[in-house]
């Protein structure tokens, strides 16, 4: 879509990927990682009744800049007896899953990265390369607290993409198609249609799709949170227990990239569950370009409304971040094992039932 | 399959680490996650405090006592000076007793919010963190207002308290009381009945109740085990006698007897405790002269003593020998973390490495203490 | 399976609880102040600096004495008595002069057990806690009014003064026993 | 239950064991010979008439009456006298208290560990044996607790002179 657009434009093909794959990481991901760690600070700084950063710049807007000015110039040390290419590459392999998970996020109905027809399977499927990222690093740091940080971090991802996928699973088959361009499509722009209320279809079907609908994003939204190593299961990281886990020890630049790739796998997963529950970047309230009639003005609305709400879920992420305590590995492995995969597997037979009623 | 050959790895949770409160190294042997042993080992903030006790004199030991226990050194001052003036049998005037038993309580009170704090933070929970430290502050500024410090006071001095209470502390401290009730209701709902600070804490390291009292623990430690023992209720010293507040005792409602959650819970509810001695204890303040008994040189008889007070971590207990002249012979000071801390390796055995840590903040121990 | 939905159920209410604290914190208004431009006002009786007031000051080393990281050294000079080194706030005559009055600041565990012994109450802690130094020498503070060369001047002075009354004892020891004068007379 | 009756019930149970209680303002001490020290405790302990169940405190004591010898640098050297240990016991049951104390001599200062009784013991006497050089035998791992291993001389004695260097480092400043 986009890169043949881009290419005959820039006359090179090549040159028309390379625009294409570059453009949402510079338009989006570079600023909204910088803007997401500043508005972690300011969120939890005001709900713990303290103020946050607000020295450098105005309000503190240029405070994470000035942290990455900061990792910039800190000395970048490898551990003497690190596995050096493990060690260096470890970073850029788990931002490489997260960033390759932007290719099929449908950011409008005329952008989207590559129209393919199985993006939520090629989602899934590539946002759990970072794992290997992840043990990389546990393994190359060559200390203990990380090894153990990686042991526990390989459970916690690889166990929690099945309640995940059954969560979606249960979404696919009621929407029907795996195309994230066209799930969104489906939902027309008023928010009752929106799937996480039943979808466009009419009739008794749609009540009834509703709290299997909700169930569903619910499980969904825990597994994610459990997949991007967030509260109440950072426990890779877990700072009272080990120092750092697996990025213990990584300075400079190597452990910026760590956070750029937290950061952004945190949207990636809440702009799937956008897409496919909350409607993508269908508006909730009818196009603005439609009613004064400028129609090139609709694109941009709906990636604001597509960026608006995947901030939003960040939002409820760093809300959960700043309430409650960590999980214990134990207690983790039995919350997928012997509750949410039980629940998903319940949702999904209702679900299946609920079709068969049509 | 034959027995995989596994290893047991040592780790080494150093002195500098995020959650031993202070520096303390746990040398923890480890069988994959489940712990085998911990070692702990101490020594890291000796300051020889029992040689230096030595060549000073009385009154000038009470700072060095404030820096044992720095979270609740009003306490340390409590214990040291009322050991001497039974030595030398000072009677102190009644304002004097009231105002050390507001000061020790209100001292309860701001301990127990460091140990509730950290004890979140062990858990990963950070914001009731702040919430203890925002209620904290406001005792600090009445500490602060009286005696001029705000963590390390030299404020009770032997035979009286270096200074009378200011005119603005009385109206500072029931406003106080009043909106801390609040904010530990809100504490409450944020922690102590979330289910995920209940799984991690509730039937983690069990300590019953015959082993407490065995391995000498005091304090919240052994009344988290259900062992109804406080000293101002059955070993009185000072006038706790004259204030009706009860011992509260682990019942294990959120899981067995004498759990990280009973000790913790019996934390919160002595704050309340401590709240309502303080009210007491204001209607009750006459008024009078505080600076009228203190001596001029402090020469108690040859002699030896064991005082013991009942801080917020445990029981504290000083052993002073003298001998007639102005520097004591001996100061010992049984200090409650250096007990508590003897049964950290016998409650967790076969616990995960996260559970060492939950235990850890469960017993609240202050490595000033342990090293003297 | 009752525990196991109830376990659920209170999981799923606690969180929210907890959320719905830490949310009403959001708009609650805020504790901490922004310290370099708004400061704290401290009460009068804070404990921070050391400050000694040398006119007051009569040597009398008793601040001292009750300093238990002993972080005060004094060195007084008897005044020769034809000086006069003025008075007291309270008026009490000075007989010393206070050649060395070094509080090393660093040392200092802020106890205040200075303060109450004093006789003219001239060592009192300020209210000032803004004093950290690049060098820890710099801590060490010289409050003695008088300049190297005058202190060493008033030893001299002292010394010559001892000297000068013991030659007079001797002489007059001579007087008193005429008959021991032949020995005396050829010891000086 | 006053420390007269107990020290009746005592010479009921060692009748040839010489014991002498001592007048003190914070109460009588029971001096006690060292060596039935451990069988003492444990009668103490699991009489049910003194069920002495808790250990308060165990601090060692230099009693420095030894004749104190100079040394050609200024500083005194104690010889003879006696080092001790005090126990401090309370019942939790019948809530009375007991201060027992056990004379040492300074050279040789070994006493039965009672870490067997009560385990609260162990650090304390750890602690004694690090600052006062008093050898519990019977203990698990008598090791220095607060010192490093291999600091020499004991502290708190009253005749230490603090080593010039430790490991290279000088230790007076």
């Amino acid at each position: 879509m986009i890169s043949d657009y881009l290419a005959e434009f820039f006359g090179n093909k090549y040159l028309g990927y390379l625009v294409s794959a570059a453009l949402p990481l510079f338009m989006w991901i570079l600023p909204y990682a910088l803007y997401a760690v500043y508005a972690e600070r300011k969120v939890s700084a005001f709900m713990q009744d303290r103020i946050g950063p607000n020295r450098v710049g105005p309000k503190g807007l240029f405070q994470t800049i000035a942290d990455i000015l900061k990792l910039i110039q800190k000395e970048d040390i490898v551990p003497a007896s690190a596995d050096k290419l493990l060690f260096v590459t470890a970073p850029y392999v788990i931002f490489a899953g997260t960033f390759a998970a932007f290719a099929a996020l449908p950011f409008s109905s005329v952008y989207i990265g590559s129209n393919i027809d199985l993006g939520v399977f090629y989602i899934m499927a590539v946002s759990s390369f970072s794992v290997i990222g992840i043990l990389m690093a546990g393994w190359a740091g060559n200390n203990k607290y990380s090894l153990y940080g990686a042991m526990r971090s390989v459970a916690q991802i690889v166990s929690y993409e099945v309640p995940a996928l059954l969560a979606l699973v249960t979404a696919i088959m009621v929407i029907g198609s795996l195309n994230l361009n066209e799930i969104s499509q489906m939902q027309t722009s008023r928010f009752w249609n929106w799937w996480i209320f039943g979808g466009p279809v009419d009739g008794i079907q749609k009540f009834l799709y509703i709290f299997p609908m909700i169930v569903a994003f619910l499980i969904f939204f825990i597994a994610s949170l459990a997949e991007v190593n967030r509260t109440p299961f950072d426990i890779p990281e877990a700072e009272s227990e080990l120092v750092a886990g697996f990025h213990t020890e990584y300075t400079g630049m190597k452990f910026a990239m760590f956070f750029l790739a937290e950061y952004g796998n945190m949207f990636v997963v809440s702009a799937i569950s956008v897409s496919i529950f909350f409607g993508g970047w269908q508006s909730p309230f009818g196009y603005l370009g439609n009613s004064i009639g400028i129609n090139w003005l609709i694109p941009v609305e709906q990636v604001f409304w597509f960026l608006f709400k995947g901030a939003l879920l960040v939002l409820i992420q760093m809300w959960l971040r700043w309430t409650l305590p960590r999980l214990r590995v134990d207690q983790l492995m039995s919350l997928c094992w012997k509750y949410l995969t039980p629940y998903a597997f319940i949702n999904l037979v209702i679900v299946g039932i609920i079709t068969l009623i049509k | 399959m034959a027995e995989l050959k596994t290893d047991q790895i040592v780790l080494n949770m150093g002195p500098q680490h995020p959650s031993t409160h202070g520096v303390l190294r746990l040398e923890v042997v480890l069988d994959g996650e489940v712990v085998v042993d911990v070692i702990p080992h101490i020594g890291y903030l000796h300051r020889c405090f029992e040689k230096h006790a030595e060549a000073m004199t009385y009154p000038q030991v009470i700072p060095y006592t404030d820096r044992m226990d720095y979270l609740a050194s009003m306490y340390m001052n409590f214990g040291y000076v009322e050991a001497v003036e039974k030595l030398m049998n000072i009677e102190v005037p009644e304002r004097v007793k009231y105002i050390r038993v507001i000061m020790g309580e209100l001292q309860r009170i701001a301990s127990h919010l460091v140990a509730i704090g950290t004890f979140g933070i062990d858990i990963g929970a950070f914001t009731p963190f702040l919430y203890c430290f925002r209620d904290r502050e406001r005792i600090l500024d009445l500490f602060e207002m009286t005696c001029g410090a705000r963590l390390l006071y030299n404020y009770m001095w032997i035979g009286g308290v270096s200074h009378d209470l200011p005119p603005e502390f009385i109206p500072k401290l029931k406003s106080f009381l009043k909106d801390f009730k609040k904010s530990l209701k809100e504490l409450n709902n944020l922690l102590s009945y979330n289910k995920i600070f209940i799984d991690r804490t509730a039937n983690i390291g069990v300590l019953p109740a015959d082993t407490a009292i065995n391995y000498g623990c005091t304090g919240p430690v052994l009344r988290g085990s259900g062992v109804n023992w406080d000293l101002r209720k059955n070993d009185t010293y000072s006038i706790y006698d004259r204030f009706d507040f009860e011992v509260c005792i682990g019942k294990g409602e959120m899981g067995t007897i004498g759990d990280c959650w009973d000790r913790y819970m019996v934390r919160v509810r002595e704050m309340e405790q401590s709240c309502r001695i303080v009210e007491q204890a204001i209607e009750q303040l006459p008024d009078g002269d505080v600076t009228s008994a203190i001596p001029k040189r402090v020469k108690p008889p040859v002699g030896e003593i064991y005082f013991r007070v009942e801080s917020p971590k445990g029981e504290l207990g000083y052993h002073i020998v003298s001998d007639g002249s102005l520097n004591p012979f001996r100061v010992k000071v049984r200090a409650p973390s250096f007990v508590n801390l003897q049964i950290l390796p016998i409650i967790s055995r076969g616990h995960l490495v996260a559970d060492i840590i939950a235990n850890l903040g469960s017993l609240d121990i202050v490595l000033g203490e342990i090293d003297r | 399976m009752k525990q196991y939905l109830r376990n659920t159920w209170l999981g799923i209410y606690t969180i929210l609880v907890g959320m719905k604290v830490t949310i009403s914190h959001l708009f609650k208004p805020k504790v901490t102040i922004q310290y370099p431009d708004v400061r704290v006002q401290l009460p009068e009786r804070a404990r921070n600096r050391l400050y000694v007031n040398m006119d007051d000051c009569i040597g009398c080393d008793q601040c001292a004495r009750a300093c238990p990281v002993d972080c005060i050294e004094i060195e007084t000079v008897k005044a020769v008595p034809g000086e006069d080194l003025g008075t007291t706030s309270n008026g009490k005559r000075k007989a010393l002069w206070v050649t060395k009055f070094d509080i090393d600041i660093a040392k200092c565990c802020y106890c205040a057990l200075c303060v109450y012994p004093c006789p003219t109450e001239c060592i009192w802690m300020t209210d000032v806690y803004e004093f950290s130094e690049y060098r820890r020498e710099d801590l060490i503070y010289h409050f003695s009014t008088l300049t190297p060369e005058e202190a060493l001047q008033k030893k001299l002075n002292y010394q010559k003064f001892e000297a000068e009354k013991a030659r007079q004892k001797a002489a007059q020891a001579v007087a008193s026993n005429p008959q021991s004068k032949q020995d005396s007379g050829n010891q000086n | 239950m006053t420390a007269q009756e107990i020290l009746e019930i005592i010479k009921q149970k060692f009748p040839d064991e010489q014991f002498e209680l001592k007048e003190n303002i914070g109460g009588e001490i029971l001096i006690v010979p060292s060596s039935i020290l451990r069988e003492l405790c444990f009668f103490l302990r699991d009489d049910e008439r003194l069920c002495f169940d808790v250990l308060m405190n165990l601090s060692g004591l230099d009693l420095a009456n030894g004749e104190k010898k100079k040394l050609e640098d200024g500083t005194f050297e104690i010889v003879g006298g006696h080092l001790a240990t005090v126990y401090h016991l309370h019942s939790m049951k019948y809530n009375h208290k007991l201060t027992l104390k056990v004379l040492l001599p300074r050279e040789k200062p070994v006493v039965p560990s009672v870490e067997r009784v009560w385990r609260v013991a162990d650090w304390h006497e750890r602690e004694a044996f690090d600052l006062f050089g008093i050898i519990f035998e019977g203990h698990h791992n008598l090791k220095r607790i607060l010192l490093p291993e291999d600091w020499e001389g004991y502290p708190l004695r009253k005749d230490y002179k603090v080593q010039e260097f430790y490991q290279g480092m000088k230790v007076p400043y």
